[in-house]
């Protein structure tokens, strides 16, 4: 005999499900209109989805207000669970999905725009990622990271090139097996405690004081390791260049942003109790971790020879370097984290926007990738412009005051100092000035050497149009006038990060 | 206008090179040299209107940035920074105004206002990080008037440059933050003003870490031994005016920076590290010296004596007492007038012959008489001779360390023996004995254009060296401040010992026998 | 009073500036003519100071303004005219007015005739400088300037190798012996707090005796440089590439006395340390003795005076290290004037010559060049000491200083040299003038120099002789400020045993270079003669293999050892490990980047391998933590 | 024998063994996704075991949303598979190196 569910509103408090809900009615919607029309221009589609992550905002916004009132909000048998750090994340996920999908609108036509559903899929990811963010159910972020990464390797394949097939199926294949990972330490972490949040589970492990730590750590080895390669650390990373190849620049820049943050929100989530619970075995996992990543994907972009494969692994030095601050766990560098990510969101649209704009539909002559250093040689000459531009991207992205990223690297290296990590403080500057050298081959390559071949002049600005300056614009404008924003931007984000009690 | 008058000339010229995009490059020049006249003479308003009776900084400006984190836009100046602005200015007028016909000349002369910018920025800072902003971002432009208007080697000793001086600068910039926390430790507040840094006295175990980590920053950049090998590189392979600008005020940034940071936040450690940073002056002085002397090209020559000169600046910083304070910041300026002007006239030659080795020469001295003398007149400055602007520098630097260490400093003092044979011998290959060369038969004297660039520089290093009280004098109210709140603010007794309190080792002595005293009434 | 030191000291540099502006100019005859007119009226302030002073006027102090004023250090542009520089003012002006006359003509057919004008013009400025400094700041300006004029007159003919090389020589071996000034000022600085010389001497009273030992050595180091002791000589002889005025102004009468000048200066600070003196006085009696000798067989006539000047040098250091400060001085003015008149005589003879300098290709000119024979044979009897020339009444009062003294070997041994003096002098003179004529087989025609040129010696000639009447009146005037004392010996014999024996002695000296030298069998030597192979020759000739030992040891390790920095070190070892670093991160890069391989299944083992070791990273962290004890007292069982 | 829980979670174990062997070791991509599956449903046994040993219903419906997953995640797999066939004719992972380094 069931007895009847009785549930009032109030208490499942769909409002928290708001922003999501935008984002997938959103995708259904465009699923419609191609339903009755299809072959719209992909204009419309871009639009539409700016429409409803623009919504969305509005709602994450709506919630934010309301996180500010009365706090954490709980809602939909609890699972949701919209704190600071799934505001902030939010944002950041929302506003980078605005300035990333109208690089679809390119001069050139590209085969993944010709289709409503990549925009639906685009939509979907969005709401995905927002689910994994905004919850600490096991669960949940596990449904939101598959339906987020299910739509991104067909995003990615949609490109419809050799490459792009074999970075989907790259990318599917050690995300499924990630996804077992996940899956089984989650198992694990409710076999000992028989809870699947993570607060709770936080709450049995401190209850019973850590008396199964070999089965904690079995759990979270198995979880770090899904996550470390969502976050592509070293060694979980080998997806990542190959993949950053593969797919389209706009797309690889999107994938350096936002499905980090949302595993950096979650890795945060998890492993922070463990952190403050001085298990030493984890730190001094984390602290490999974040030492392996930044310094040897460094090396390794050090020596490639394509800008966008320099780019991925520096993104994934980028990435070890915004993991320290899970390493440290202090408030300070939470929102140093955060910081650094809205810092980078800006520098990474911007340089992989570059990119984008020069792209051309078919290999360049003599040339065995898309943006080889070469293409750039002597661009200076020919396209003084985006030259500069680029070269701005590039100094911001090495940490040259006072452009964006520089913040976030200061304000980190901070967050290690004041937190006793001096050798991680100086690992991490050291890092920086290796990462320099590929930065500045670049540059090099752009002002100080003569053009290769006179027939790369024209492509620099093949695919640019109205929408991708505007875009670019923006990217450039946030980081050279970053300066002015660090301050509300700390202030904001401290503010949420410290009252959601990270 | 007088109180903004640091924002604007450090904003000036970013401003005029933003604009300057829009002008044609054919007229470009004129508009460098307008607006590079317009800075110089926007600094000497600010030399005119500076109060020599004020030790302390003046022309302040403060202006909230990250409030939360206690960065704050704040400048001014004192006597220590004041006529390095002024040099700054000078020498990109100069430079613009001497520029010989370069390719892309539009994109150098709005990437010498970009670096003017910094210039001025880095002298100008009290604030951390405002500072370091100014400090990392005078890569930029630099790099790039290397990498694209240098020589065959051009791309690497760029790079080398960057990448040197940026690891030194990052590591500094831990140091700051460190800085920064134990303030914050301290007072419960974020700040990065050097003002508000002052205040604060560290143990003396925190302040040699911290001094070594300023340390390895600052001495990257001056270039220290061994730490200096990108600088031949980057000389050898600058244009003319990326050395000049290089030699002349790059490199004063790290002194400048032992002055400003090392010296009066870490009394003690300073006090602890001058032994070994004057050994480390000496091995400068005397080893690069030799290595000058070993050069066979004309450029490395001066580049090298650049660093034989920068040990004795480094040496008098060291001294820790006010004569060998103010002689190393006067030797900042005279060693940044004379290398600039050894570098262009290096370049003269170059742009006639389009080679550097001094084997190429001989016997200049007959066809070229005027660039001769000239050359040779940069040559006792740079030798050191009185009455010329470097001996004052010299001088001081070695008198002042004489009272930390006699043996030291009469090593050091081969700086003037040592600096005399590399330079008389490279002026006897390239100036002397017969002309060899066909090529060099008929080559033409300096022009106009180098005149105008020579002719002041030549005034200014006999001007200065004669009467150099109107620059000594600031330096030397702003040094005695200086000495004595390190004094103060020493906590060992060899510190104590090592810093003397100026005021009062003046008072010692009798006043009729001071003529300062009787200058005074 | 104040307006003629001004105008002695600034009326060269305006002569100098005037001159500058035509050095690249041909040659003008009226830069000449003003810049001697200038140095005329420098002449003429500086009698006009002399008779004050010589009066019994208070020295004259002026304050020009301020030079470098830092923390406690003060320097004024200061000038002080009392009875030391205004002797010295004196001695400079003259020789430098008759120096400037005579170049007119000596230098008639050099292109650069203008910038030797400029040059000479501001050696004289530099050494006004130097001896009217009220400081000794400003005496180092004055010591630098003078070093940069000889350096631009040894090589004023840059065209020539061994000129240009001779100036670097001059000038770093000065800035040797600077550097020892230099820390002599530091430590005057640091002890007394001041560098003027009222204040300095007023204090060095109060210093301990070790410092003020270091103090005088130090200053003394400066003054071996530029008064050419040794071991600081060998540029002496090698400046005389240099065109003879140059010599005849700068390396005989002015500044090399600098030194002496210098020592004679600081008279207050050596009286207190009387062993620095003794020091000085026995290097300074070791150079009489030591450059005579090596004037005993030289060839070259330049370096022949040369070498004399030095032992003169020496003469006038063992003086004033024995405290006789006033015959330092003396003997300084008249060794001026008999050796410039030398210089400027040898200078008539090359011109005739046509730059030969080697006296044995010479021989009985006396006949074409009857008034340069008398002045030179008149300045060689002088410099010899012979009674009633100058260099008696100053050299003889020498002897008796160090014999007054109980200094019998500084006596025995200047007295020795004095016979060297006199047999080397007249070597020259007689292979020059006398015997039979040798140039005619070179082809060379020789005439008299111009008339002016003689003329311009007159004075010179004139003072040579006379000198010696001065003696008294000089003594008078320097009493005071040199705490002077007259030299008796007791006994009336003993002095006129030494007076004639000495006498006796130098003119038994002169009769036998007389008759070795005035020959007619004289051939030029071609280093056959056994004369010419004998050991004691050779090592004389060669000058004891100083320059060659400097050459060898000290300036070829030098400069291997450049090149060895520089290649070896800087570029292998220092640019070589910031290069290797650089190069260990990238081959790092290069070499792992297979890790990278493509292949689906590695990455897939990567990922794998990643859980393995964190599993079993976990696995021995959490066994280690679960037999945490059991571990610690089997640990302790072991003894950790 | 008792059945227990440990006995279900060594299968577990063991079969999640088995499935990474089977992602290391195969070359066919194919394969793959089934060592894929077999790695997901083995941690189904083991949430159903632990479910319905701690009396909790999360643990099933962690399992259906595994399922549910895998479900799609073969959906998407099998896409790209057949897409990579239809180009190459081949699903050999040793073909699919066009990147590297």
């Amino acid at each position: 005999m069931i007895q009847p569910v009785n549930i009032s509103m109030d208490v499942l408090n769909l409002t928290t499900l708001a922003p999501m809900l935008v984002a997938v009615v959103g995708a259904l919607f465009i699923l419609v209109i191609d339903l009755f029309k299809s072959n719209l221009d992909k204009s419309l589609y871009v639009m539409i989805s700016i429409l409803f992550l623009f919504v969305d905002l509005i709602a994450v916004y709506e919630s934010s207000l309301t996180f500010m009132q009365n706090g954490t909000v709980i809602g939909l048998f609890d699972v949701m669970q919209i704190d600071g750090l799934a505001i902030v994340s939010q944002f950041i996920i929302v506003i980078a999905s605005m300035l990333f999908i109208p690089l679809a609108m390119t001069s050139k036509r590209f085969h993944e725009y010709s289709y409503p559903e990549y925009f639906a899929l685009f939509l979907f990811m969005i709401a995905g990622f927002q689910f994994m963010v905004a919850t600490d159910n096991l669960i949940l972020i596990f449904v939101g990271l598959e339906t987020a990464s299910l739509s991104l390797y067909t995003m990615i394949a949609m490109h419809n090139r050799a490459k792009s097939f074999e970075a989907a199926v790259k990318y599917f294949t050690m995300g499924a097996l990630a996804a077992g990972f996940y899956s089984f330490g989650a198992m694990v972490f409710y076999a000992i405690t028989g809870s699947v949040e993570i607060n709770q589970i936080a709450a049995v492990l401190d209850a019973n004081s850590y008396k199964n730590l070999g089965y904690v750590f079995v759990a979270v080895a198995f979880l770090l390791a899904s996550f470390a390669f969502k976050l592509s650390l070293v060694p979980f990373h080998t997806w990542a260049p190959d993949v950053y190849e593969g797919s389209s620049a706009a797309l690889a820049g999107y994938m350096s942003i936002v499905p980090k943050i949302a595993a950096f929100i979650v890795t945060m989530r998890l492993f922070e109790f463990l952190v403050h619970s001085d298990i030493v075995w984890l730190k001094a996992i984390l602290y490999a971790f974040v030492i392996i990543t930044m310094t040897i994907s460094n090396l390794w972009a050090l020596v490639q020879s394509d800008v966008k494969r320099m780019l991925a692994y520096s993104s994934i030095s980028h990435a070890g370097f915004a993991m320290a601050a899970v390493l440290i766990g202090t408030t300070e560098a939470n929102t140093a984290l955060l910081l650094y990510w809205v810092m980078f969101t800006f520098t990474n649209l911007g340089s992989f926007s570059m990119l984008w704009i020069s792209r051309q539909k078919n290999l360049l002559p003599g040339q065995s990738s898309d943006h080889s250093y070469e293409k750039f040689a002597g661009m200076i000459k020919t396209a003084p412009i985006p030259a500069v531009i680029m070269g701005l991207f590039m100094l911001t992205l090495a940490g040259v005051p006072p452009f964006a990223l520089f913040w976030g690297k200061l304000y980190m290296i901070n967050a290690a100092v004041i937190s006793g990590y001096t050798f991680l403080a100086f690992i991490m500057a050291i890092n920086s000035a290796i990462a320099g050298y590929y930065y500045l081959k670049l540059i090099v390559y752009m002002f100080m050497k003569e053009p290769v071949d006179s027939r790369y002049e024209k492509v620099y600005t093949k695919n640019l149009s109205l929408t991708l300056k505007t875009v670019i614009g923006f990217a450039a404008v946030g980081t050279i006038f970053a300066v002015f924003a660090i301050n509300p931007l700390l202030n904001l984000i401290g503010g949420f990060v410290y009252n959601s009690g990270f | 206008m007088l109180e903004n008058i640091l924002t604007i000339l450090i904003f000036f010229p970013l401003i005029a090179g933003i604009l300057g995009f829009a002008i044609d490059k054919n007229s470009f020049r004129a508009y460098g040299i307008a607006v590079s006249l317009v800075e110089f003479v926007l600094s000497l308003l600010l030399w005119f209107y500076y109060d020599p009776n004020i030790a302390g900084m003046q022309f302040v400006e403060t202006l909230p940035l990250i409030p939360t984190f206690g960065i704050n836009y704040f400048v001014g100046v004192d006597g220590i920074s004041m006529f390095i602005i002024i040099l700054a200015a000078f020498f990109t007028l100069i430079g613009i105004a001497s520029l010989p016909k370069t390719p892309n000349e539009k994109n150098m002369i709005i990437t010498l206002l970009f670096l003017q910018m910094t210039m001025v920025g880095v002298f100008a800072a009290l604030d951390a990080i405002v500072f370091y902003i100014f400090w990392e971002f005078s890569l930029v432009p630099m790099i790039y008037i290397i990498g694209a208007w240098g020589g065959p080697l051009r791309i690497y000793a760029s790079i080398k440059f960057f990448l040197y001086t940026f690891a030194g600068s990052l590591i500094m910039l831990v140091g700051m933050l460190f800085m920064a926390y134990f303030y914050y430790q301290t007072t419960g507040v974020w700040s990065f003003s050097i003002e508000d840094w002052y205040n604060l006295v560290l143990p003396k175990s925190y302040q040699i870490w911290l001094f070594l980590a300023f340390f390895i920053g600052f001495a990257i950049k001056v270039p220290m031994f061994p730490f200096h090998t990108w600088l031949p590189y980057a000389h050898g392979q600058a244009p003319t005016i990326g050395s000049v600008i290089l030699a002349a005020i790059l490199l004063k940034m790290g002194t400048y920076a032992f002055v400003r940071f090392s010296l009066p936040l870490f009394p003690d450690a300073s006090v602890f590290f001058m032994v070994p940073i004057a050994t480390i002056s000496i091995i400068m002085i005397v080893y690069t010296a030799m290595v000058a002397y070993a050069q066979e090209d004309i450029k490395q020559v001066v580049a090298y004596s650049s660093i034989s000169h920068m040990g004795v600046i480094i040496l008098g910083t060291f001294a820790l007492n006010v004569e060998g304070i103010s002689g190393s910041i006067f030797l900042m300026i005279g060693h940044g007038v004379v290398s600039g002007a050894l570098f262009l006239l290096v370049g003269v030659i170059y742009e006639r012959r389009h080679t550097k080795l001094m084997s190429e020469f001989g016997g200049l001295a007959h066809v070229m008489p005027r660039y001769a003398a000239i050359f040779g007149i940069f040559l006792m400055a740079s030798v050191g001779l009185p009455l010329t602007i470097n001996f004052i520098g010299e001088f001081l630097s070695l008198l002042g360390f004489y009272k930390q260490s006699h043996i030291l400093t009469l090593v050091a003092g081969t700086a003037i023996i040592v600096g005399a044979i590399y330079m008389l011998s490279a002026f006897k290959k390239a100036f002397f004995g017969n002309v060899t060369k066909e090529e060099n038969k008929n080559l033409p004297d300096v022009n106009k254009t180098e005149l105008v660039a020579l002719i002041p520089l030549v005034a200014i290093t006999i001007w200065l060296g004669v009467y150099p009280k109107p620059v000594l004098d600031p330096i030397n109210k702003s040094v005695t401040r200086l000495v004595k709140f390190m004094h103060e603010k020493s906590r060992t007794p060899d510190g104590k010992i090592r810093i003397q309190d100026p005021l009062k080792v003046k008072t010692k002595k009798v006043c009729s026998d001071c003529a300062s005293c009787k200058e005074g009434e | 009073m104040e307006k003629y030191l001004y105008i002695a000291l600034f009326a060269p540099l305006v002569s100098s500036l005037f001159s500058s502006l035509f050095t690249a100019k041909p040659k003008k005859q009226f830069v000449g003519v003003i810049a001697s007119l200038l140095i005329a009226t420098s002449f003429v302030s500086s009698v006009i100071l002399g008779f004050y002073i010589l009066g019994g006027g208070e020295a004259i102090h002026v304050e020009l303004m301020t030079w470098i004023n830092t923390g406690g250090l003060y320097i004024p542009f200061g000038f002080v005219v009392d009875e030391i520089s205004v002797t010295m003012m004196f001695v400079v002006t003259l020789v430098s007015m008759l120096v400037h006359i005579y170049s007119n003509g000596y230098m008639d057919h050099d292109p650069s005739f203008n910038r030797f004008f400029a040059w000479l013009s501001a050696f004289v400025f530099s050494m006004m400088v130097l001896v009217m400094s009220d400081n000794f700041a400003g005496l180092f300006i004055g010591w630098e300037g003078v070093g940069l004029c000889s350096w631009g007159l040894i090589g004023f003919w840059y065209y020539k190798e061994s000129a240009t090389w001779a100036a670097n020589e001059a000038f770093i071996m000065n800035r040797i012996a600077d550097l020892g000034m230099l820390i002599g000022l530091f430590l005057l600085y640091w002890n007394t707090g001041s560098l003027q010389y009222d204040v300095v001497f007023s204090k060095v009273a109060l210093l301990d005796h070790s410092t003020l030992i270091w103090i005088g050595i130090f200053l003394f180091i400066g003054a071996m440089g530029k008064s050419a002791q040794f071991p600081l000589h060998t540029w002496l002889a090698d400046a005389m590439e240099g065109p003879t005025p140059v010599s005849a102004l700068i390396h005989a009468a002015t500044m090399v006395t600098a030194g002496v000048y210098l020592v004679i200066r600081s008279n207050p600070l050596y009286d207190l340390v009387p062993e620095v003196g003794i020091f000085i006085a026995s290097l300074g009696t070791f150079v009489a003795f030591f450059a005579a000798s090596m004037a005993l067989v030289n060839r070259d006539m330049k370096r022949i005076i040369a070498y004399s000047t030095l032992s003169q040098l020496g003469y006038m250091f063992a003086a004033a290290g024995l405290g006789a400060y006033w015959v330092a001085l003396f003997h300084l003015m008249a060794h001026a004037f008999f050796k410039a008149l030398l210089f400027l005589g040898a200078g008539n003879v090359m011109h005739a010559m046509h730059d030969e300098l080697d006296p044995f290709k010479m021989g009985a000119l006396k006949e074409k060049m009857k008034w340069t024979w008398i002045m030179m044979t008149v300045a060689s009897f002088a410099l010899a000491g012979v009674f009633p020339l100058a260099g008696f009444f100053s050299k003889d009062t020498i002897l008796e200083a160090a014999f007054v003294d109980h200094h019998y070997v500084i006596y025995g041994v200047l007295l020795f040299t004095a016979a060297l003096t006199a047999f080397y002098s007249f070597r020259l003179v007689a292979l020059i003038f006398h015997g039979n004529d040798r140039y005619s087989q070179f082809g060379i025609h020789p005439h008299e120099a111009y008339n002016y040129m003689l003329w311009a010696m007159a004075p010179l000639f004139f003072f040579a002789i006379i000198a010696g009447i001065m003696q008294t009146p000089f003594f008078e005037m320097v009493e005071e400020a040199l705490n002077a004392r007259e030299y008796h010996i007791h006994s009336e014999a003993v002095k006129w045993i030494m007076l004639i024996g000495t006498q006796v002695l130098v003119i038994a000296s002169i009769f036998y270079a007389y008759r070795k030298y005035n020959r007619n069998d004289i051939t030029v030597p071609d280093g056959t003669s056994k004369t010419e192979n004998r050991l004691c020759y050779k090592v004389l000739f060669n000058q004891y293999y100083i320059p060659y030992f400097y050459e060898e040891y000290l300036v070829k390790p030098y400069r291997e050892l450049s090149g060895l920095f520089w290649k070896k070190f800087d570029l292998r070892v220092v640019d070589a490990t910031v290069d290797g670093i650089a190069k260990i991160l990238y081959n790092t890069g290069e070499e792992t980047r297979g890790m990278q391989s493509g292949n689906l299944s590695v990455m897939l083992r990567w990922m794998v391998v990643g859980l393995v070791i964190l599993l079993i990273f976990a696995g021995a962290v959490g066994l280690a933590v679960r037999y945490s004890d059991k571990i610690l007292s089997f640990l302790s069982a072991l003894g950790v | 024998m008792e059945i227990g829980l440990s006995h279900y979670l060594i299968l577990s174990t063991i079969l999640f063994g088995i499935g990474l062997y089977g992602v290391m070791s195969r070359k066919n991509l194919l394969m793959l996704f089934f060592a894929t599956e077999i790695l997901l449903n083995s941690v189904n046994i083991g949430f159903a075991a632990i479910s319905h040993y701690l009396g909790d219903l999360t643990g099933q419906m962690f399992a259906f949303f595994v399922i549910a997953i895998a479900a799609s995640e073969v959906a998407v797999g099998l896409g790209l598979l057949v897409v990579w066939f239809k180009r190459h004719n081949r699903i050999d992972l040793d073909e699919m190196m066009s990147m590297r380094g």
